[in-house]
């Protein structure tokens, strides 16, 4: 078998290139690829199109990543409070393009299916539906949306095993499946990487078919945007 | 007198029915599964991918990994069931999710409402909401009626760019209850306690459809 | 919460009328919901349009329903070796839709998931595009196919819950958490009904949110069609 | 000499790249596992839900939850996954399968293949191969080169209903290995030991394209 493990971010992602059109895992600040989005820092990689249904706060995530000038663009659903985000996108330095969520998801996991189109009455009257095709189904409106695919796919669980499963934790999960088998390059980082055979085969969330890189990741930061708790 | 949030999320409770699932909007939305009755039982969906969310948990059980889709932090329940954003917009889409309750900005007289975007100021993004209004068989919008500057968010037209067309069922707001008719218009279904119906003709800019005597509504 | 336990399978199927539109889990006689056939046959409901990649065999399985006549119409992939099967088509008696196997699971997908239409490569230039919409993405033509949806949808898991959440075994999988998304109904079979809470809410196959029945199966039969070992 | 069943599964074998995902067909396919060199590490992807097919298991572990698509009874690996059938086939027309192995009753010049019906005849379904042939990166043949009655089964154009066009890229038969070239053409890359070159012209009623010397295969 091809080794799939690499021994850490850096190598995991030094050969992606300017200008590349990336995914990247997670929901708000829940099952990012923290590891990943350091080494991307570091190789000073630019020109990036960004898939993500959000685009980190502004000192952490993809954040970091627009603090640096290294996105171009990002595709999202949700773009939330950052204001270096605001003040790249109002100086027309930043290009978006905002997705209901769940044509986000149902996009992504087109292009790791093999489904080229698809309809979606998400958005239908909107100006979300401008310039698509319009579909009518059994009395209702429907949009036709475009599979999603990017070049590397960058995804989080919490264990993996040397054949590339993987397994998530909580609402880690998100985006993390459909992304990646949507990327003709996946890169996940792993809280925990085991040998191949400890990981329950009926429980594999996502199955190695669709991972080339898996490596263990390393402090695992795991910033919480909204502590909430009940007062004993 | 014109209800608080709270008033509005007690007032919103009284819709929801025994076993059913439920997406809640950020905000006053959130507020509703505090008050409904304890007879009935309904699951609550976040659409980040988990059926079942319990209460915020006690500080020594914070978990980073298990967040709402306001991500804040919560726990889960027995009989909770964790999944992907693609499953679980799947669940909205195909109609599992019986009832969706979200805020606006505007609801329209035909049932339009906007609330993602205002032109000008920062854009966030829809995030969930085009995928929810345009999927769910009822929707609930909790509401101020009117804005801060005394102008009326129920309309005849939304001004604002709308997230959905012609699918919002009912409207609670901080003076009444008003069902949004198939054929267009608001009617006028409760009072807000001590609100009177003028009051409420004056702060509805949409049609409005009163017919015979309008009862207040009743909140504990 | 309203309760979703039924006391066996003839509860369950009781207000299942003629010509209703049923979809039937199972890949073979694998993780076929052999509890609700049984019942069916009781019942003598007739008219059936059955949704289901195979067909069972002569005496098991939907093999046993067509046996008795109470199927019109079937949808599937592959109907196998069935003598009766062959006997009834040939003799006009059975409508049959024969559909490739991926299209029919991703078709049923999209039922449950809301999505009316999506494009697949799969029958292109085939007898299977005839009537169809072509179209051309990326260079490559693709068929339009259309979302399948059903009255009621019978599944068969390993383990569930009083909530609906269900765990399937091994590759009994298959087609049984499409279609319990996909059924009006779904009335799920299932070996061991445990209280909820005792299943790992990140290990459930199918949340409950799609099944409105659910019961304990009994003397579950398991029949296997090739059994093919490695001698000792 | 022809090859029997299996020489052409340990020809085909000699085809399969290390650490690549493959789905093999009911027959000569299946045999092909059984010849795939010990350096050589795959992946078989069963289309009922299964990634690592494993050996056939003892009588005492034979369990009829877990079978491959040919409802064999079979074991998993270490490394294996399961899944539905609706993310097999996504893994399928994804793209993600390298290569698909497969039987057929005809074979065109321009690479269409017909493999699911005979009009008249009992139609069984076409199960996941039109799928497979639509969708996989490179598709290998394994049939005989001529039928029963000694008529060509490499054709210019198919006489039965076809599964899928111009996917085939390569054919291995009981006579020869051939490339099915993107402009059309069957170019012969090999011979069976001791078949010659003319054997396979009377065998070929499609296009075939001979340069040079034909090697023989070589074939332990």
């Amino acid at each position: 078998m091809i080794n799939k493990v690499v021994s850490n971010a850096e190598e995991a992602v030094k050969d992606i290139k300017d200008n590349a059109v990336l995914m990247l895992g997670g929901f708000g600040l829940c099952g990012i690829p923290e590891n990943c989005i350091s080494a991307l820092l570091k190789t000073g990689v630019k020109g990036l199109t960004c898939i993500s249904n959000n685009a980190g706060v502004d000192d952490f995530g993809i954040g970091l990543m627009l603090k640096t000038r290294q996105v171009k663009k990002m595709i999202s659903s949700y773009v939330g409070e950052n204001a270096e985000f605001e003040r790249q996108l109002l100086a027309g330095e930043l290009e978006v393009d905002l997705i209901p969520q769940g044509t986000l998801a149902e996009r992504i996991r087109a292009g790791g299916a093999g489904i080229p189109a698809f309809f979606t009455p998400a958005g239908y009257g909107t100006e979300v539906a401008e310039g698509k095709e319009i579909r009518e189904f059994h009395g209702k409106k429907y949009l036709m949306e475009a599979w999603l695919q990017a070049d590397f796919a960058l995804v989080k669980a919490w264990k993996g095993d040397t054949a590339g499963n993987l397994i998530y934790k909580g609402t880690a999960r998100n985006f993390n499946p459909m992304m990646a088998a949507a990327g003709k390059i996946t890169i996940a980082e792993v809280e925990e990487l085991v040998p191949v055979g400890e990981l329950d085969p009926n429980y594999i969330h996502t199955p190695g078919i669709y991972v080339q890189r898996i490596f263990e990741g390393k402090n695992y930061e795991k910033r919480i945007e909204q502590r909430t708790v009940t007062p004993r | 007198m014109a209800l608080d949030k709270i008033g509005i999320a007690k007032r919103i409770a009284q819709e929801v029915k025994d076993g059913s699932y439920i997406n809640l909007g950020i905000g006053i939305p959130t507020l509703v599964a505090n008050y409904i009755p304890d007879n009935i039982e309904v699951v609550l969906q976040s659409e980040n991918g988990l059926l079942g969310i319990g209460r915020f948990p006690y500080e020594e059980d914070v978990d980073a990994d298990l967040i709402n889709a306001g991500k804040q932090t919560i726990t889960m329940l027995k009989g909770s069931a964790l999944f992907s954003s693609a499953e679980s917009f799947g669940m909205i889409r195909g109609g599992h999710v019986h009832l969706t309750i979200l805020g606006a900005m505007e609801v329209s007289e035909n049932g339009d409402i906007a609330n993602w975007k205002i032109p000008g100021k920062m854009v966030k993004g829809m995030g969930g909401a085009m995928d929810l209004v345009a999927s769910a068989e009822n929707i609930i919008v909790a509401m101020q009626h009117k804005s801060r500057s005394g102008e009326s968010k129920l309309l005849k037209e939304c001004t604002l760019p709308i997230t959905g067309i012609k699918c919002v069922k009912k409207v609670v707001s901080d003076l009444a209850v008003l069902e949004v008719l198939p054929e267009g218009g608001f009617k006028l279904l409760e009072r807000a306690p001590g609100v009177s119906v003028e009051e409420i003709k004056e702060a509805t800019a949409g049609k409005l459809i009163i017919k015979g005597d309008i009862p207040e509504m009743k909140i504990d």
